[in-house]
């Protein structure tokens, strides 16, 4: 591992043309097409999109998890420069919970209702590390402790039915560190949290991040949340990155007409609206996707291209954008390059 | 001064009458979850008594929007299955347009004034019967509540609400199954207004959609009230989307009413701790780089509430008083807290949002 | 030498009144004795009488043998044969019948008694190879002195425990599961078996029995059902017994109703016309029962008596011929040209392919428009219906083996007419013929053997001239036995062990 | 834990005196109980006494009262078939017919089991497919076919195995046993086969069915993402949460097995309770019908209880009020 | 009027449409299946039609013809393609009339118990409290005696109940009721677990605002959408129901042999299996086999077709 001397150039999560397959009796869906990202180490990637944009599917993807009949159909996925998508089901497992860490969105189902936290947290910590019961047993309620569970040394032995939900999700989260791993894909950490638990979740999510450098794919809907929280968001719609960039820029200054329009359509309080900007119609089902541009029949600007030509990410200001009307800046940043 | 002490039950008088559309007056409702007589002898545990709603009281002005917000489990939709008769109410009462509602007997003599509330719910994947033709959904209050009108009649009825929230009329013929999200939640609201109703309970229609959603959603209820004149009672835990819609806002906490008043003044100068702590959790996407103290613990179980005002367990300004007594409303009719510490002047100023 | 055999019925009590039955009785005859024994060719011999004189017509003595132990210990005196002779006739008996006439038992000296009659029976002691003398001791030391508990709320001792003086006694008896007994080592006669233990265990399913006898786990196995004595036969270690039983299955008619029980004739009761009745005897092919129901195990019967039965082989007699046109001309002159419905009783597990006959029969008449609707059933509720007191039947399937291996008992208990005294007890159609009656007493109290020959066969004359019956045929006898073993089969169907020797 | 017991037996009280209940009009009112006790020429004036001194005159309840409190002392009557007291009869048939049940249930599920758990977690593969379809036979054949054809070969052809009844059975007082003598332990071979393949099937499928259920679950995804051993995720996770409801139905299953060897018994002619239903039902026998309905019954709620008390052990949800509380 | 129609064959496109029908379609073992199925019936319903001979009718019947062997056998006639019995019934005739008896025994009694346990069901389900314990109490008291046991003691109690003659006439009747009273549970279970997701799902509740009657919301609502378990127990059930007559039949106490049913057929040739005239237990055998596992295997497939989640 040379990687954690090196300077964070190098990133630690590579995704490189991702295509995400699944056979069914009407041909093949793609629910993932062709998308590329990087993580670099202590960076927080937040990926957001509607519901069933293909955002957990690529966070399967990288853990090796995706349900059959469900496959990989191109592309590359990188950890640490290494590649990790063709690596056969043990070799995987050890890099599961150790390299890379998991959060779900449910703490209710997450946890099995039949063993006590701390016996889930032991044998997680056991397979991983080379640790005796006891010392398993000292690391698990420290864990516990740091997500912040009071009485942890107490609590270990209760069965989750016994925690509410914001403390379940932090065990989860507990669980998921457990082998300090590089890197944590949390998908929607905090979807099923009241707002208030899932502002302690958030917190806990990013200072754990940052004392232990660890890289972050967070996926989520809600745009309140990455904006808080992530250094980069990637925008998916329909199986495709639509822009990807710096945080900053993706919310205050929306370049895909589709970005813009979710923006716009988020209600905040202090914006006296009549009405919230509204897209029309809603994201194509995966085997009625239209050509050209995903996004095409509901784009106010959509012109004759992109009902032709499907765009590929193109640089635009400090973002990539996958829309037509950035082609031209697209093509002068790379003159001027 | 004096005026402002006055302890209010209510956030607005019923005084003058027909303004009201729906009046609720210490609405109570308990669930009795208490294990079996025989554990309850053995383990000497007595009853167990979800208190779900603990004695709220509301009005809701005809062509207004009336919100609850509050995290989950402090009874939200409760008082919205109350409302609309779900639940028979454990105490206190409901009065539409001045008819008493409470009882289920009170509802089955005035037949009419259910079919004049109707109710939208959360899930749009289960709020819809999957073997239904969508006509027949939407028709099924027609049939109900105004027997003998023609099948034709209906028909073009059922395809007038379709259009009306922005579907075809030929989406009739479809199953739920074959529309998704938004539009299955249109179809529910085509469903509510096919009873011509004048009061809509939403408890939650958002907050399973996603946010482009959401605006197509909400921007059809509102123009949907203005159109029509309807009055709703909204449920939601978003205060940003409360925000947009509402013209009064109440805030729940462990069954009761900790703070209400119009959309603006609530949002603009809270007083309430707890209405401070949601506020301050909400994610900032303006980045506006606010330093923002999260409020640490959850909320208490509703079977054994904390003694005192329910808060207190979580609430930077509790002092002995407020971890004995149960703090009154204060306020005007359209605008009270109840919180010891408003009352007592301890109040830090807040921020600004 | 340990003997295993099967049998498909139960042993339903160890009390030998209990139950008239032959497999029952049989068994018990291993057990217990009665005055008189049958030696393997049905001929009566002494037993624990060790003579007999008729003193007087009506005064017959008994001599008692001296000596003979029961299994207990105890010694049989004349007390015990008393005993025997109340507990038989008390109620609950099934056996009243053996002392049938017998109007007094007289203790002589403790080896003799005297048995008087009220009219003169030369076939008294006939069937008293299977009246078992009981230990009167025993009896009143276990409560036992009536054949079964009135109350029917405790179990009679006799139920399950034996005292007899035969050359077996029980060792275990577990109810309908098996039974085991070993030699009496003080029986008063020689021992000509060469057993030391002799197990019976009731397999009912038939393939499972012939299964038991075909891989050796029984030794000796019956009834073998007929489609299998090929099979038993082929089998290197088994073999087939089938010789002819002294059984006649036939049919009966209610012919004393004035209107059937089960019928759609109304009003009148068809089997009173002689037509009806030959018309059926016409209408069943009893060759293709012998061949395809029996598979040639049986013999086509003209009388109500087999050729082993003094008075059954009499040439004199031929059966109707199997014509179902004649049948159905004869049904149509008495009026049924379209014939009727009949319901009919029959069991199903009691004769050799019961069931199958009455389908064959229920098949045949179909033929010529009778429409039978069969009621087959386990012989405990198929007896419990047809016989007295309730006749409930209108056409039924019975088989009646004589157990004095004489006219009479036949002429008297299924074509007498049916009075108070016993006379007609298994006459269930109620046929009734004066005449056969008259001749029938006579024929009792006759003592010469060449009149009495000729009486029994003008009154036999009468009987098939008036169709009283429809008789079938005699079935044979089925067992199947290993080659290790040797035995005597009686055609009575009984299996007596003390014949058996095993290799 | 002690309230769920003594729930449990309360209602496992209720479910007996129901069957009594049951057992006690059938008892009364199906034919004439003095009809079948006494002689077919016995006076009228002898019914009536006899009528009077059982107390069948007596009101209903009174009868029922009596007969529950004999049915509790172990008095069950007398067989009107082969009489002899019915529970002593019941009684020298309990052990073959608990010991073929037993055998039966263990070879069922010692089989089913891994069965099922295989082809729950590889449904895909062909010896999956082969096990399902094997399966599927056991339920489609009768089990009296299979019993014959069994002994058909097994008996009869190839002469291995006895073909009826216990074999030499060691008399242990109130027990008997076939299974500590080999001629025992082969007499049981075919008809625990016979009985157990169906009940093989069913928990096979069942184990199958709750096993694709829970793997589907996301604990089990979470658990993979946890990178735990498929050992573990397997035999650890999957298999724990797949025994609560089959420990339900199994056990209701095993209950259900006393009843079924009903036909075992008939065609391997095995001395057990079945044996003695079936003659019993044709005799219209109905002291021995009564007790055996009263016994079948008792096992059912004892087999019940114990896996009511079993659920509870494996699944925590179900004693919360051992641990803290939540919230 | 047309509107009616265009619905229907709407729904009979839709049907074909679906992923029911696909996955049907796509699964050769049940189309298999199926093709048994339908053929089983059809030619049970059509009996005297497609059977030679009526072997419930005695007249047809002729001793001299019996135990005759399959037509390949030297003695073998066409007439008898399948051989005949000990009492010269064709074997393939009493196949089919056999199998008549069967089905209608066992889809009689599934309907029967789909009838009861769908309402105590329903009702057990949303009317919840007493009326759900009481209906619960008495199912698991029912569900301690399987269903031979029941059927035996109905039929015992029936025999000592009815007047003899009446016995036979009425068998079926007790048979069907029998098998029906020991096999209701299953429904009754599932659909008042169904029941219980179902009322307190939105729907539900959207109904009830409606102000609809909880008989109605019982009908319209939540049956239909109960509906698929309760096809599956029911095809799963009708080949246990099949099966459990044939044991009845068995056991003696079955239909009577004069019309007799498939287990009837098996049990007397359960007696010629020894003499070498296997033909009459091994066809109805088969027979029997083939059906309940053609039965199983749609019911297996229905299960898997209906389960959303094995999708
Ligand atoms: N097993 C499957 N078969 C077919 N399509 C599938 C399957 N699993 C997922 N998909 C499809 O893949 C697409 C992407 O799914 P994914 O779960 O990644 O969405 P998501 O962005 O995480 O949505 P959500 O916000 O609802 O979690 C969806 O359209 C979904 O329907
Ligand atoms: N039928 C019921 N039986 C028992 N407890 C109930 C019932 N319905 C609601 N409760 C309890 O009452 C409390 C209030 O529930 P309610 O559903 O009104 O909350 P809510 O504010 O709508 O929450 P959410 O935001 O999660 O929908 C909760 O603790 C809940 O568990
Ligand atoms: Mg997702
Ligand atoms: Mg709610």
């Amino acid at each position: 591992m040379t990687a954690s001397d090196e300077p964070s150039d190098r990133p630690l999560l590579e995704v490189r043309n991702l295509r995400i397959e699944f056979p069914t009796r009407r041909g093949t869906l793609v629910a993932v097409d062709d998308i590329s990202f990087a993580i670099a180490p202590g960076e927080v990637l937040g990926v957001v999109g509607e519901s069933g944009a293909g955002k957990s599917l690529t966070g399967a993807a990288i853990i090796g998890l995706l349900e059959p009949p469900g496959r990989i159909g191109a592309g590359e996925i990188l950890l640490e420069g290494e590649r990790i998508d063709k690596l056969p089901y043990e070799e995987l497992r050890k890099i599961r919970g150790k390299r890379i860490g998991t959060i779900f969105q449910d703490p209710l189902t997450s946890l099995n209702p039949l063993y006590t936290v701390g016996e889930q947290l032991i044998e997680t910590i056991r397979t991983h590390l080379p640790l005796g019961e006891t010392e398993a047993r000292a690391r698990a309620v420290n864990l516990l402790e740091e997500v912040g569970i009071p009485a942890a040394d107490e609590r270990i032995d209760h069965y989750p039915h016994q925690f509410s939900g914001g403390m379940r999700q932090r065990v989860v989260i507990a669980l998921a560190l457990c082998a300090e791993p590089r890197m944590v894909v949390a998908d929607e950490p905090t979807t099923a949290l009241d707002v208030s638990i899932q502002a302690q979740i958030i917190s806990l999510i990013k200072r754990l991040c940052r004392e232990n450098g660890t890289a972050v794919m967070l996926v989520t809907h809600d745009m309140g949340v990455i904006a808080e929280t992530a250094d980069r968001v990637a925008v998916m719609y329909a199986g495709r990155i639509a822009e990807i960039g710096p945080v900053t820029e993706v919310v205050k200054h929306a370049k895909h007409p589709y970005t813009h329009g979710l923006m716009g359509s988020i209600p905040a309080i202090g914006h006296d609206v009549d009405a919230l900007t509204q897209i029309d119609g809603s994201m194509p089902r995966l085997n009625e996707i239209p050509t050209g541009c995903a996004f095409n029949p509901r784009c106010p600007k959509a012109f004759d291209r992109c009902r032709v030509e499907r765009p590929s990410l193109m640089p635009a200001g400090r973002s990539s954008v996958a829309c037509w009307l950035y082609e031209d800046e697209a093509k002068e940043a790379a003159h001027g390059g | 001064m004096a005026e402002a002490t006055i302890a209010a039950e209510k956030p607005a008088e019923a005084g003058n009458g027909n303004d009201m559309l729906l009046e609720v007056d210490g609405l109570v409702r308990h669930f009795d979850v208490s294990p079996p007589f025989l554990n309850r002898v053995l383990e000497r545990t007595g009853r167990r008594i979800v208190r779900a709603v603990e004695g709220v009281s509301f009005s809701i002005r005809r062509g207004e929007t009336f919100s609850l917000v509050g995290e989950s489990g402090c009874g939200k939709s409760t008082v919205a299955r109350l409302v609309v008769g779900l639940y028979p109410p454990s105490a206190g009462t409901l009065q539409f347009e001045g008819v008493d509602i409470s009882s289920p007997r009170a509802r089955r003599e005035n037949p009419t004034i259910q079919s004049r509330m109707q109710m939208i719910f959360q899930d749009p994947y289960a709020s819809l019967n999957p073997r239904w033709r969508v006509a027949d959904i939407v028709a099924e209050p027609i049939r109900v509540h105004r027997k003998g009108v023609s099948r034709t009649d209906v028909l073009a009825r059922v395809g007038e609400l379709l259009r009306q929230v922005g579907l075809s009329a030929s989406d009739g013929e479809k199953f739920p199954h074959e529309f998704s999200g938004g539009q299955r939640q249109r179809i529910s609201i085509a469903r509510a207004l096919a009873g011509e109703p004048e009061f809509l309970v939403c408890d939650e229609p958002t907050s399973a959609l996603d946010v482009s959603v959401q605006a197509q959603i909400l921007n059809l209820m509102k123009r949907l009230q203005k159109r029509l004149g309807l009055t709703y009672l909204f449920i939601s835990h978003d205060l940003a989307v409360v925000y947009h819609v509402s013209t009064i806002v109440g805030v729940m906490y462990l069954g009761r009413l900790v703070e209400w008043g119009p959309t603006k003044e609530l949002f603009g100068a809270p007083r309430h701790p707890y209405t401070r702590m949601l506020l301050d959790a909400i994610p900032d996407l303006e980045m506006s780089g606010r330093a923002r103290i999260p409020v640490a613990g959850e909320v208490p179980s509703p079977i054994d509430p904390p003694p005192g005002c329910a808060f207190h367990p979580r609430c930077p300004l509790a002092s002995d008083r407020c971890r004995q007594e149960v703090p009154k409303a204060v306020g005007s009719a359209t605008a009270a807290v109840a919180c010891h510490a408003v009352e007592e002047g301890r109040l830090p100023p807040w921020h600004g949002a | 030498k340990e003997l295993r055999f099967a049998f498909q019925g139960d042993l339903k009590s160890l009390d030998p009144y209990n139950l008239n039955e032959t497999f029952t009785l049989g068994f018990l005859g291993n057990i217990y004795e009665g005055l008189t024994r049958r030696s393997p060719d049905l001929s009566i011999e002494p037993a624990l009488a060790e003579s007999w004189s008729i003193e007087e017509p009506t005064r017959w003595r008994f001599n008692l043998r001296k000596g003979v132990k029961f299994q207990d210990g105890t010694e049989l005196t004349a007390d015990d044969v008393l005993f025997s002779a109340d507990r038989v006739r008390a109620d609950g008996s099934d056996l009243k019948t053996r002392l049938a006439g017998v109007v007094d038992v007289i203790k002589v000296d403790d080896h003799t008694v005297d048995f008087v009659t009220d009219a003169p029976n030369p076939i008294l002691h006939a069937e008293w190879s299977t009246w078992y003398i009981m230990s009167k001791a025993w009896a009143e030391k276990n409560g036992a002195t009536k054949p079964q508990a009135a109350t029917g709320n405790e179990e009679n001792y006799a139920t399950r425990h034996a005292n007899g003086t035969g050359p077996f006694m029980i060792e275990t008896h577990e109810v309908g599961v098996r039974t085991v007994a070993v030699p009496n080592p003080n029986w008063w006669d020689k021992a000509t078996h060469n057993l030391t233990k002799v197990t019976f265990t009731q397999i009912a399913a038939d393939p499972t029995r012939v299964a038991a006898l075909l891989s050796g786990e029984v030794d000796m196995a019956y009834p073998i059902p007929l489609q299998d004595q090929a099979r038993v036969d082929a089998n290197p270690g088994t073999r087939v017994l089938a010789g002819p039983e002294l059984r006649t299955i036939f049919l009966g008619m209610d012919q004393f109703r004035d209107e059937l029980l089960y019928s759609n004739i109304k009003g009148k009761n068809p089997f009173k016309d002689h037509r009806v009745r030959e018309a059926f005897f016409r209408a069943i092919d009893i060759e293709a029962i012998k061949a395809k129901v029996m598979r040639g195990n049986s013999q086509p019967s003209a009388m109500m008596v087999a050729p082993g039965v003094q008075g059954g082989g009499d040439p004199r007699f031929t059966r109707l011929g199997y014509d179902p046109d004649k049948s159905k001309a004869l049904l149509a002159e008495a009026g049924y040209a379209d014939g009727f419905e009949v319901g009919m009783d029959c069991p199903n597990d009691r004769y050799v392919n019961d069931e199958q006959i009455c389908l064959a029969v229920v098949s045949m008449l179909a033929k010529v428009g009778i429409k039978v609707n069969l009621n087959a059933q386990p012989k405990a509720l198929y007896f419990k219906k047809i016989l007295a007191p309730s006749l409930d039947t209108s056409f039924y399937l019975l088989g009646w083996t004589p157990g004095s291996f004489d006219s009479w008992n036949v002429l008297y208990n299924i074509h007498g007419c049916p009075d108070e005294s016993g006379k007609g007890k298994f006459n269930l159609g109620g046929y009734c013929n004066p005449k056969v009656d008259e001749l029938t007493a006579k024929v009792l109290s006759e003592t010469d053997a060449d009149k009495r020959a000729k009486m029994v066969s003008d009154a036999w004359a009468m009987t098939i001239e008036d169709i009283s019956h429809i008789p079938l045929h005699q079935q044979a006898l089925s067992w199947g036995v290993s080659n290790k073993v040797e035995l005597a089969q009686r055609a009575d169907n009984e299996f007596h062990w003390r014949h058996v020797t095993i290799k | 834990m002690l309230a769920l017991i003594i729930r449990r037996l309360l209602q496992s009280v209720m479910v007996m005196l129901t069957v009594a209940l049951i057992a006690f009009i059938m008892f009364r009112f199906v034919g004439d109980p003095i009809a079948q006790m006494v002689g077919q020429d016995t006076p009228i004036a002898d019914r009536e006494a006899m009528r009077e001194q059982l107390g069948l005159n007596d009101p209903a309840p009174i009868q029922f009262a009596r007969f529950v409190f004999n049915v509790v002392q172990g008095n069950f009557g007398i067989s009107y078939q082969k009489g002899v007291p019915v529970d002593e009869l019941i009684l020298s048939r309990l052990p073959a017919t608990l010991e073929l049940s037993f055998v039966a249930a263990l070879f069922a599920l010692v089989v089913a089991i891994p069965m099922g758990i295989y082809t729950g977690l590889y449904p895909r593969r062909w010896l999956s497919n082969v096990f399902l379809t094997v399966s599927l036979l056991g339920i489609s054949l009768p089990t009296f076919l299979i019993g014959i054809l069994l002994i058909l070969f097994f008996g009869v052809m190839l002469g291995w195995l006895p073909t009826y009844g216990r074999g030499e059975i060691v008399d242990l007082g109130a027990w008997t046993t076939g299974l500590l003598t080999e001629s025992g332990i082969r007499s049981l071979l075919m008809p625990a086969f016979t009985l157990g393949l169906f009940q093989l099937t069913l928990i096979m499928r069942l184990v199958r069915s709750e096993m694709l259920e829970v793997m589907r679950t996301d604990y089990i995804k979470f658990a993979r993402a946890r990178g735990l051993s498929n050992r573990a995720v397997h035999f650890g996770h999957a298999l724990k949460n797949t025994l609560v409801p089959v420990i339900t139905i199994t056990g209701l299953q095993l209950g259900s097995i006393i009843a079924f060897s009903i036909i075992t018994e008939t065609v391997f002619q095995w001395p057990g309770m079945g044996l003695l239903i079936v003659q019993a039902i044709q005799f219209v026998d109905i002291p021995v019908m009564s007790t055996y309905l009263i016994v079948i019954a008792f096992f059912f709620v004892i087999i019940n209880m114990i896996v009511d008390i079993l659920y509870h052990v494996v699944d925590p949800r179900l004693r919360a009020e051992t641990g803290g509380k939540g919230h | 009027m047309s509107d009616t129609t265009s619905r229907i064959s709407d729904n009979i496109d839709r049907f074909f449409d679906s992923d029911v029908w696909w996955s049907f379609k796509s699964s050769k073992v049940t189309i298999g299946a199926a093709i048994v199925t339908v053929l089983i019936i059809i030619t049970a319903i059509f009996a005297h039609w497609v059977a030679p001979q009526n072997p419930f009718d005695p007249a047809q019947l002729d001793l001299l013809d019996s135990s005759l062997p399959p037509v390949w056998y030297a003695d073998g006639t066409w007439k008898y393609m399948l051989g005949t019995d000990d009492q010269g019934r064709d074997i393939l005739s009493a196949l089919l009339y056999g199998s008549r008896i069967s089905l209608m025994v066992g889809g009689a009694s599934v309907v029967a118990a789909a009838l009861i346990g769908v309402t105590l069901g329903l009702l057990a389900g949303y009317l919840g409290g007493s009326v759900d314990s009481l209906i619960m109490r008495v199912a698991d008291v029912q569900m301690s005696f399987p269903a031979i046991l029941v059927a035996l003691l109905i039929d015992g109690v029936a025999r000592g109940l009815l007047p003899n003659e009446r016995h036979d006439e009425l068998a079926i009747w007790v048979l069907i009721i029998a098998i029906s009273l020991s096999t209701w549970v299953p429904f009754a279970r599932t659909v008042r677990g169904s029941t219980m997701v179902e009322k307190n799902r939105e729907y539900v509740q959207a109904a009830r605002v409606i102000g609809r009657r909880p008989v109605a919301i019982m009908l319209h609502h939540v049956l239909p959408n109960v509906m698929g378990p309760v096809l599956v127990i029911a095809t799963i059930g009708l080949a246990t129901a099949i099966l459990t007559e044939a044991a009845l039949s068995f056991l003696g106490v079955g239909v009577p042999p004069t019309s007799p049913s498939l287990g009837t057929l098996i049990q007397i040739g359960n007696n010629f299996l020894f003499s070498g005239e296997w033909w009459m237990v091994v066809f109805p055998g088969i027979q029997l086999a083939v059906l309940v596992l053609a039965v199983n295997l749609l019911g297996d497939w229905l299960r898997d077709a209906l389960n959303p989640k094995l999708r």
